[in-house]
C-alpha cells in the first residue's frame, strides 16, 4: 500500500562526486515490501528553489533501511544530495510497477550512471529467486562506475567508460558481451543508451524491460504529465504502468 | 459544535467546503490509499469529453517557481467509459462526487450532461469552460460573456442537478464573466482555472511543454485567485468555489474569508496527498478556538 | 566577440539589455553602493507625477510564495521635484536613463512628459498606463486599446525621444493593447506590470494591505509573463521588453528567447542588489559558449 | 558603505524556548562599521516558503563577529534560527540609520521582548561615550528577559514580566523605575509599548526615540514600502531615514 513516510537521514555519502547516496531509516511507521524498480517521490526540505517532490529510484530497502542514489541533475537532487546525517525526509511511496522478477535464462542487468540504482535490488531479488544474472555498468568514466563491489558480488558484472578509464572503452551498448546469447535484458539508464539497447533487444528478440525517467508531478497516476506513448494503449501514466515498461509496448 | 457543511448551490450541501480540484485527483482512487476519502466535501473527476482523448504529447509538465505548468489537454477514455466503468467503482464513495465537463463546442459539452444525467450518484457536474490546453473550445468560451452564458445556457437545460461553471483567469475582469454565467442559469461558480504560461529550457532553446504554452497552477498564483474569488464573492448572488495555490488550511481560510463557500484543493495533492484530510481539521480547530459554529459566521473582520 | 548592445527603438541604444525595473530601483543612487551602476543597460526611474503624491497608507507589502505585493500608490515627489533636485544627481551615470510616468488624466501624462523634454540625459520615458494602485488612472488606461491608444497618442506629441509604453497583464488579450500602443506612436512595449492581486491574515481576519489589493511582482509570475511576452512580439514590430519576475541571468535569456529586445529585473533586486551585474556577466557567458555574437543570433531553435 | 556580505554561523544559541542568537564571522569581506540601531537583510537559505529577505537588527558587532538576535515569529524567522554552527548566511549591512549616541542627562535604554536587541550595542556605546546608562527590560515571562546578564554588567537594569515571574509584575511601562527623571529614552519593541512609551514621554518632554520595524521588502529606500506616516515629511522609509526615529516627527 502506498504510504508517506519520514526518514532519518542515518547516513549521507558524496559518490563519484557527482552523485549522493542516502541511507534512510523509517522513523514510526513499518517499512512497506518494495519491489525491484519502484520509485518514490522525495520530498525536498532544503531548497528555496523547488516546490515538488523528485521521483527517486528505490536503489537498497529491508525492513530497517532504505536507500536513495542521487544524481545531482539540478536544484532540488543538489539539496538532496547535501542532506547530512541527522536530517529527516519524507517519501511516499512505493511507488509504480517495477522489473519482473520471474525470469527465465540468461538474464543480463544493464545500467547506464545512476540507471544501476534500481539494478542493485533486481540482482539481489533475482538472486534469490534463484536466477543468475550478469551485469553490464557503464559511465562517464571510471570514478562514476557506482555500488561496483555490490555489484560484483552479485555476480559476473561487466563495465564500460566513455574515456576507457575502467572496463571497455566505449558506449555501454558497444560492450563485447552484448554479441553473447541473453534471453532477458532489464534496463536503466540515458535515454539514448536505452534506445540503444531496445533496438538491439528488438532485432534480436530479446525479451527487454525498460525503466523510464519520464517529468512528473504526482507519482500516483492522478495528474497524467508523465505519460509514454504505448503501442497498445496509447499515453499511459509512467508513475503507475511504469516506470518499467516490457519494449513490447514502446514505440521506440 | 462545529458544523462545517455547506450548501453550494442547486440543493447540493457538501459535509465540509473542501474538494479536489479536476485533473489533480484522478477519480479519487489514486489517492485511497493516503486518505479517507470519505471524509472530503466532494471530489471533482477529471475532464471528461463526450469523445475518448489522448490530450497533449509529451512533455506535459514543467515546475516553475511555487508552481507548474501543465499541458495534459484533457487526456480521458470518454464519457461512455466512464460511467461504464469507473463510476461504478467511485459512485459509493461517501462523498459528493461531481464530473468536470469539457468539448469543443456546446453540443459535446450537452452530451455529455444529458449522458451522466442517468446516474444518481454524479451530485453535480463543473462546466469546465477554462481549459488551456485545447485547441478547441476550453478557454475560449470562458473569455467572452456570450461563449460563457452559451455554454452555460445549453448545458443547464441538460443538466437539473446542481451545475457549476468553472471560470477562467485569463480575463481583464472576471466578474462579467462569472455574472453571465449566473445569469445563464449556473448555480455556483468555481474559480480560478489555470493562468497560461510558458517556461523555456536556456540550455536546449526550446519551451519545456510541447504545446509550448500551458496552465500554471500552484501556490504562486494564490494571491492572483484570491483576489478574483474577493471580486466574484461581491459580484454575484450564486455560492462562488474557490481555488488556486491553496496549500493548507490557512489557505482554505484565506478563500473562504474572500468570499468563496467551498474551495478546491489540486496541485497540492502532489506535495502532500494528506493536504486535504490536514486542511479539514484545521478548518474544524479554526472555527472551535474562534468559537465559530457554522461558515457562515467565518467572515472578513472590518 | 560578444556584443550586447541593443537597439530599443527611437534610436536608443542601451549598452546591453539589461534595465532596472520602475518602482524598484529608486533612481539608481540607492544601489550605488552595491554595483557599478554604469554597467546597467539602463535606469528606470520610479513612476513620476504632476503633482507629488503621498502613496497609499501603511501597510503597502506583504510576501507571497515566490513573490510579494505592493500596494505603493506612486509615491513620488512631482516632476518638478525630480528635474530641480534628483535629476542633476543621477544624470551623468553612464546609462540609459529613463523616466516612468504616471498621471490620472491624460494631461498629467502629456503634463510630465513636457515637464522632461527639456532635460537632455532622459534618454526615454516609460509610459505606465497598468499601475493597479492608483484609484484614478494608472492600470484603468491600459484595460482598453482605446484607453491605450489615446495616453499613448497624446504623449507622442509632447515626447519626441524614445518611448516606451508599460502594459498591464491583468486582460484578455494583451496583443491587442500592445497593438493599440504601437499603432498609436509607441517606439517599445514593456510588459508586465504587476498583477492585481490580494492577502488575507486569516488570525486577524483583515486583509494585509491598506488597499486591500495590491500588484504581485517576483518570480511566482514568471511563466505568466514569458507567455505574454512571447505573445507580443509576434503580434507588433517594435521592440519589447520582458519583466516580471525575473531571478538570475538564466531568466534573462529566458525572456531574450521569448522575443524580448531587452529586459528590466526588479522584485530580485531586493534579494541580491547584485543580480543585475551577475546576469549581465551570465548573458555574455551564456552568448561566449555558444559562439553567439550578438543579440539578434539568440533565437529559439527549431 | 552598505555592502553584501557572506558569514559563517559560528554559534546558534537557542533562548527562551521562542528566540535564536545567531553568532556570525565574516567569510571573506572586512565587517563595516555598524552604529547601534542599524539593521541587516537577512537571507533566509533553509525556508521553501520565503521569498525576501528578514531585516533583523543587530544586536552585537566588533571587527570580528556579528550577534542576530531573532525571535521565532514565523516561518523565516524559525527557519533562521534553526541554523546550526558551519551555515553559511548572507546579509546586506549596515542598513538604516540608528540611535543617537551623544546624548545627555540621565538615559533610559527601553526594551521589550526581542526589541532589547539594538539596546546591547547601544548600551556599550554609550558607555565608551562615557554616559550612564539605566536599562528597563521587559518580556512576557522569566526566561524571555535576554541577554540580561550582559545589561547587568553594564549598568543600572530593571526586569518587568507580565507575570511577575522575575521583577516588576506587569507591563515595562507600568514599572515603578518610570515615574524617575530621565532626559532621555531610547525603546524598542512591541508596537503597544512603544505607543505608550511615546505618550509618557511626550506628556513629561522628554527625548526619546523609537525604533520601528515596520514591514519591509528592498531595506535601501527603494521600494517605498515599509514607510511610516512622519510629521514633517509624511511617507518616509523606515529602512533608510529610520529604523529608529525621534518620537516628534511620529503622529502616534
Amino acid at each position: 500500500m502506498k504510504q508517506q513516510m519520514d526518514f532519518d537521514v542515518k547516513d549521507s555519502l558524496q559518490l563519484g562526486g557527482n552523485y549522493g547516496l542516502l541511507k534512510l531509516r523509517p522513523i514510526a511507521q513499518e517499512m512497506p515490501l518494495i519491489e525491484p524498480g519502484q520509485f518514490a517521490q522525495v520530498e525536498v526540505p532544503n531548497c528555496k528553489t523547488t516546490y515538488l517532490r523528485r521521483p527517486i529510484s528505490i536503489n537498497y530497502a529491508d525492513k530497517h533501511e532504505l536507500w536513495l542514489l542521487v544524481r545531482r541533475a539540478g536544484a532540488g537532487t543538489n539539496a538532496l544530495c547535501d542532506l547530512r546525517a541527522g536530517a529527516k525526509l519524507n517519501l511516499v511511496l512505493p511507488l509504480g510497477s517495477g522489473f519482473s522478477t520471474q525470469v527465465s535464462g540468461r538474464v543480463l542487468l544493464m545500467g547506464g550512471g545512476v540507471g544501476i540504482a534500481p539494478l542493485l535490488m533486481l540482482g539481489q531479488r533475482l538472486l534469490a529467486n534463484k536466477t543468475d544474472v550478469t551485469f553490464l555498468l557503464g559511465a562517464r568514466t571510471a570514478n562514476e562506475v557506482l555500488q561496483l563491489d555490490l555489484f560484483r558480488q552479485m555476480g559476473e558484472t561487466h563495465v564500460a567508460t566513455d574515456d576507457g578509464t575502467l572496463g571497455h572503452h566505449g558506449l555501454v551498448t558497444t560492450h563485447p558481451v552484448l554479441a553473447e546469447h541473453f534471453d532477458h535484458v532489464a534496463c536503466c539508464g540515458p535515454m539514448p543508451m536505452m534506445r540503444a539497447v531496445t533496438a538491439i533487444a528488438k532485432e534480436r528478440s530479446i525479451n527487454c524491460e525498460m525503466s523510464l525517467e519520464n517529468t512528473m508531478a504526482c507519482g500516483v497516476g492522478a495528474c497524467l504529465c508523465c505519460v509514454e506513448d504505448t503501442s497498445d494503449e496509447g499515453n499511459v501514466c509512467v508513475c503507475t504502468q511504469g516506470p518499467v515498461f516490457n519494449i513490447n509496448r514502446l514505440k521506440w | 459544535m462545529v458544523d462545517l457543511s455547506v450548501n453550494i448551490g442547486g440543493g447540493l450541501t457538501l459535509k465540509n467546503p473542501i474538494m479536489t480540484a479536476s485533473g489533480t485527483y484522478g477519480y479519487g482512487e489514486e489517492f485511497a490509499d493516503f486518505i479517507d476519502l470519505s471524509r472530503l466535501g466532494g471530489i471533482i473527476v477529471k475532464g471528461t469529453t463526450l469523445q475518448p482523448r489522448q490530450g497533449n504529447p509529451y512533455p506535459r509538465m514543467v515546475e516553475t517557481p511555487s508552481g507548474m505548468l501543465n499541458a495534459v489537454g484533457l487526456q480521458n477514455k470518454g464519457v461512455d467509459y466512464f460511467v461504464k466503468h469507473i463510476y461504478p467503482r467511485i459512485c459509493d464513495i461517501d462523498t459528493a462526487l461531481v464530473v468536470n465537463v469539457s468539448g469543443a463546442d456546446v453540443s459535446d459539452y450537452v452530451g455529455v450532461c444529458e449522458r451522466l444525467s442517468d446516474f444518481d450518484k454524479i451530485a453535480a457536474v463543473e462546466i469546465n469552460i477554462s481549459c488551456p490546453n485545447v485547441k478547441q473550445g476550453g478557454m475560449s468560451w470562458g473569455t467572452t460573456t456570450a461563449g460563457a452564458a452559451a455554454v452555460t445556457e445549453a448545458c443547464r437545460k441538460a443538466w437539473n442537478r446542481t451545475m457549476i461553471v468553472k471560470l477562467t483567469p485569463n480575463v481583464t475582469d472576471v466578474t462579467q464573466i462569472a455574472r453571465a454565467a449566473q445569469d445563464a442559469g449556473a448555480d455556483a461558480v468555481s474559480l480560478v482555472n489555470t493562468f497560461l504560461g510558458m517556461a523555456i529550457d536556456v540550455e536546449r532553446r526550446r519551451p519545456y511543454l510541447s504545446t509550448i504554452t500551458g496552465g500554471l497552477s500552484g501556490a504562486a498564483i494564490r494571491p492572483i485567485a484570491v483576489r478574483m474569488v474577493w471580486q466574484v464573492a461581491q459580484a454575484v448572488t450564486i455560492p462562488v468555489i474557490g481555488l488556486g495555490g491553496i496549500m493548507n488550511g490557512r489557505d482554505v481560510v484565506e478563500f473562504l474569508l474572500a468570499g468563496a463557500k467551498a474551495v478546491q484543493i489540486g496541485t497540492a495533492n502532489f506535495i502532500d496527498p494528506q493536504v486535504t484530510i490536514k486542511a479539514i481539521d484545521y478548518l474544524h480547530d479554526y472555527m472551535a478556538r474562534r468559537s465559530l459554529n457554522t461558515l457562515s459566521e467565518l467572515t472578513m473582520l472590518s
